[in-house]
């Protein structure tokens, strides 16, 4: 008889003395289902133990949490590959929690069993803020990606993905935020108004071209709350006005900006407000902002509002009013488009049917400080 | 001081002393090495026939809700129910591994009116889950009878200490009082 | 002109400019007045992110909080020296926050700054669990300190306060916790009812004696939570039995058991509750108990009420409802006697005149998950 | 690139354009490095005078409470008060540091009617302190223009990045209207 055997005997007679209706189980580890176009990860700060930053995945049709991410230190968010096998995300860590030696990485994780996989070390210049999409992007052909430094100089890390090193430090005077320009560029706002557009070569070498100016900072500046749609983003000016710079073709083309608000909605104070504050739906055309009334300077604001507008006329479509007041929002990117919302300072994710605005689920005491939304997308 | 010398001091009792305890517990660690597919230690029964919970009127004749409180197995339970957390009631949420020891409780299921022995394996490796706390605390003991403290993390073993969920693991019925 | 008069003429110059009524400031770091006996320190396990614990400082006079520390990985607290010049804090710390290699130490603070000012390893097999105060004892003479392991093998780490070294672990097959006994004695209690008394020389070499059974671990076993009392600690069993134990001979003393709770008491099922529920002044030699009616297994449930008895006479002399219920409890040492409780699953510390009762302060939003007090022993 | 460079694009124009930007930066930068009992920079006035607050009504005349969100000076602050911390409305609790750059905002002080110009700075090297949050956002800009950037852990130059709290350190008058 051999070993294994052996042990199934012996572990049956020590069991048939406590044989039972119920089976003995055995502990496993849950795996995933197929990735679904209606999957949202979501961004917890943990505002105040910003070390221990997470992300959780949540399925929008059955509203349950379906795991998460231990991401370091004032976490933004994560960047995947184009086929969802790959998770790359910027993470800070610190030797001693809040102090010691700074260590900054790429973790990557394995989307299907979110297990950490591997690291990159990374210059430790990693912007840490309140949490904004532009913090880091990775290319269209999944070779590069950049991470925005400010230290305050302000610079990017450019790390190649295919071979998992990093490559080399790009100083961006006046310029912030990155933003994947087609296949092997990206695109960075500066202060000055005009946009700073990096392109790399097979080896990572870099070149770069500044645009004309696309905004006045003192007039109308354009904020740091911005959506993608395809190839293009949607940028927004304080005051609501759209900007969508295509930038498929690796330098940015400006569209006439065109204004969400009504002579008779600014009248009325309507307003922009929140962390995340627009998202797009690409097969609907549709962009989703969250609105809410009051002064200058409440563009932090949560909204209680969701304004919808079509892309194509730039006409408002209707009007979703929440179930909470929220921060963050993000829609799915096929029809039967599914709606997110989140506020920061509240724990829990708010999951609406985006077409006709019911409500559909509250995922409760989820993340502490809930920030930014990313999608699976597929 | 490996953990079987831990258990033969804290745990299997019940088990150990129908058996000479120094080779049911080197048999039984041998197996557990060479299987990964039965239950997790320890498997000591964790008081004998156990008193109702003072909530668990509300449940009798259905086994619950794995993402309550009040599901029948979480009777001794302390912390992150996996169940919310993108596992089961016996399962880890993905990326997190089970603790290979852990405490153990007695649940009676109303689904059978039968008392069962289950295992708080905890889910390992991601920081707190932060869903559905739970903190039942039926036949927790102190820290010095470890077996049966659902106080202590027990995510030991592991590759990472880091505490994510608790799960209630069924590992057998208890058939008889024993302490 | 020097350089220093150079600057000096030039920023006055730069900033005569900007002559204000109001002085300009220089952000600076706070000073700590002069200790307290009525300060106290409690512990926040973080325990949705516990990789962030910390201990918070407050006055229990003012009601502020006076600091902070950031102590890792499921803190539980730290011990000071008898005059209270070092702070020594037993960290856990991975070195990508919930996965990686453990480091575990003890931090070395002064209590004056609350700055870090040196570090012990030790070997990375601290206990973690919810806390107890008897993760880690330091010897009456400052010497020596013991933390407390289980990885599940139970041991202990000696550290040798004095030179900041990690000197040896002696494994305590069978016992858990520790409490110093005398200038230079540990005592563990072990599962089968007896206690076991390490006893250190002056090179850190180890003698362990182990006592007569005190307690019958079938029948009512002796809790976790205790009180010290001078050199003495109270421990009580789950019945509601006070244990004195005088350990300043460094052999353990069993006075004789008497119990908390009369037989109408436990007839209407008033039972002790908390991670926390016990607590002596040793100027009034009064206890301190968090108090509920429920059942059995309610021993984790929050205190109600705060009952004093009388150590000297073992009668119990008045009872304090609380402002809210509680799970930790904590009075000062001195005749004007503050009491501070908390609920580890309430952010917030409450302040009593212990005396009367009086509910003094609510200090809000303090902590996560307050667990642990410990004092600011003078 | 140093930090005298990207102040002198993003945040010292109001000063610097009165006088020749490289030998102004550079003597302000020698005379910072060799004096520690100046304010700390940057030192760009915010967006001259300011707009009230809607919730400045009810302390006009009174300089406030620094342990509560309206007192005059947090005006355009994100985070906790150090004031309710263990700190003041400008030195940091013990223990922490204070950030050496920072970003700025103009707020009226109720007490004499006069518009200040009030640095930020963050206090460094411990966990968030998680008391009296606070986010008023007066002159708050994007990113990209980071001198005015409440957003921003400013924990950047201190021995920790490590952010625990936020004050309002007074840094001069706002005497005129710049942008």
């Amino acid at each position: 008889m051999n070993n294994r055997i052996s042990c199934l005997v012996f572990l049956t007679l020590f069991y048939s003395a406590v044989a039972a209706e119920l089976a003995v189980e055995t502990p496993t580890t849950a795996s995933l289902a197929e990735a679904s176009p209606h999957w949202m990860w979501v961004s917890d700060l943990v505002f105040n133990a910003a070390e221990g930053g997470k992300a959780f995945l949540i399925d929008g049709d059955s509203g349950q949490m379906l795991g998460m991410l231990s991401t370091g230190f004032f976490f933004a968010s994560a960047l995947h590959d184009s086929d969802y096998q790959t998770i790359y995300s910027p993470e800070v860590y610190l030797s001693r929690g809040t102090r010691g030696e700074r260590t900054d990485i790429i973790a990557v994780y394995n989307p299907k069993t979110l297990e950490p996989i591997d690291e990159i070390i990374i210059p430790p210049k990693r912007l840490t803020s309140v949490p904004v999409v532009g913090h880091a992007a990775i290319s269209e052909d999944d070779r590069f990606i950049v991470v925005y430094n400010f230290t305050p100089a302000q610079s990017v890390s450019v790390i190649d993905a295919k071979n998992r090193m990093f490559i080399r430090e790009v100083e961006t005077p006046g310029c912030a935020e990155v933003f994947a320009a087609g296949p092997r560029a990206f695109n960075m706002i500066c202060g000055d108004g005009t946009m700073l557009t990096l392109r790399f070569d097979d080896a990572g070498d870099v070149t770069s071209v500044r645009s004309k100016k696309f905004f006045d900072p003192q007039v109308d500046i354009i904020d740091d709350k911005m959506a993608p749609y395809g190839t293009s983003w949607a940028f927004f000016t304080m005051s609501g006005m759209v900007q969508m710079v295509s930038m498929g073709d690796g330098i940015p083309v400006f569209a006439e900006p065109w204004s969400l608000f009504s002579a008779h909605d600014l009248a009325h104070e309507w307003k922009l407000g929140g962390y995340q504050y627009a998202t797009i739906c690409e097969s609907t055309a549709e962009l989703y902002v969250l609105v809410h009334q009051g002064g200058k300077y409440t563009h932090k604001q949560p909204g209680v509002d969701v304004w919808v507008y079509d892309l194509k006329t730039k006409v408002r479509k209707r009007k979703i009013p929440l179930s909470r007041a929220a921060t963050s929002i993000y829609v799915t990117q096929d029809e039967q488009t599914l709606m997110f919302t989140a506020d920061a300072e509240h724990s829990g994710v708010q999951v609406y049917d985006a077409s006709t605005g019911k409500h559909l689920h509250d995922v409760e005491d989820l993340a502490a400080n809930p920030m930014l939304f990313w999608p699976v997308r597929l | 001081m490996s953990w079987f010398d831990y258990l033969s001091e804290q745990g299997v009792r019940g088990v150990a002393r129908h058996t000479a305890r120094r080779s049911f517990l080197s048999r039984l660690g041998a197996c557990l090495v060479g299987a990964a597919t039965i239950p997790a230690l320890p498997v000591a029964r964790a008081g004998g026939p156990r008193e109702p919970a003072p909530d668990e009127t509300g449940i009798a004749g259905n086994s619950g809700d794995p993402q309550t409180c009040n599901y029948w197995r979480y009777c001794s339970i302390d912390g992150f129910l996996c169940a919310c957390c993108g596992g089961t009631q016996n399962s880890c949420p993905p990326g997190t591994e089970p603790s290979p020891i852990t405490w153990i409780g007695t649940c009676r299921n109303p689904a059978d009116g039968k008392d069962y022995i289950i295992s708080y394996n905890d889910c390992c490796g991601k920081s707190g889950c932060g869903r559905c706390f739970c903190n039942s605390n039926e036949g927790d003991s102190p820290l010095h009878r470890p077996a049966l403290d659902n106080d202590i993390n027990w995510c030991l073993g592991t590759k990472s200490n880091a505490y994510h969920c608790s799960m209630g693991v069924v590992i057998g019925v208890a058939t008889e009082p024993l302490r």
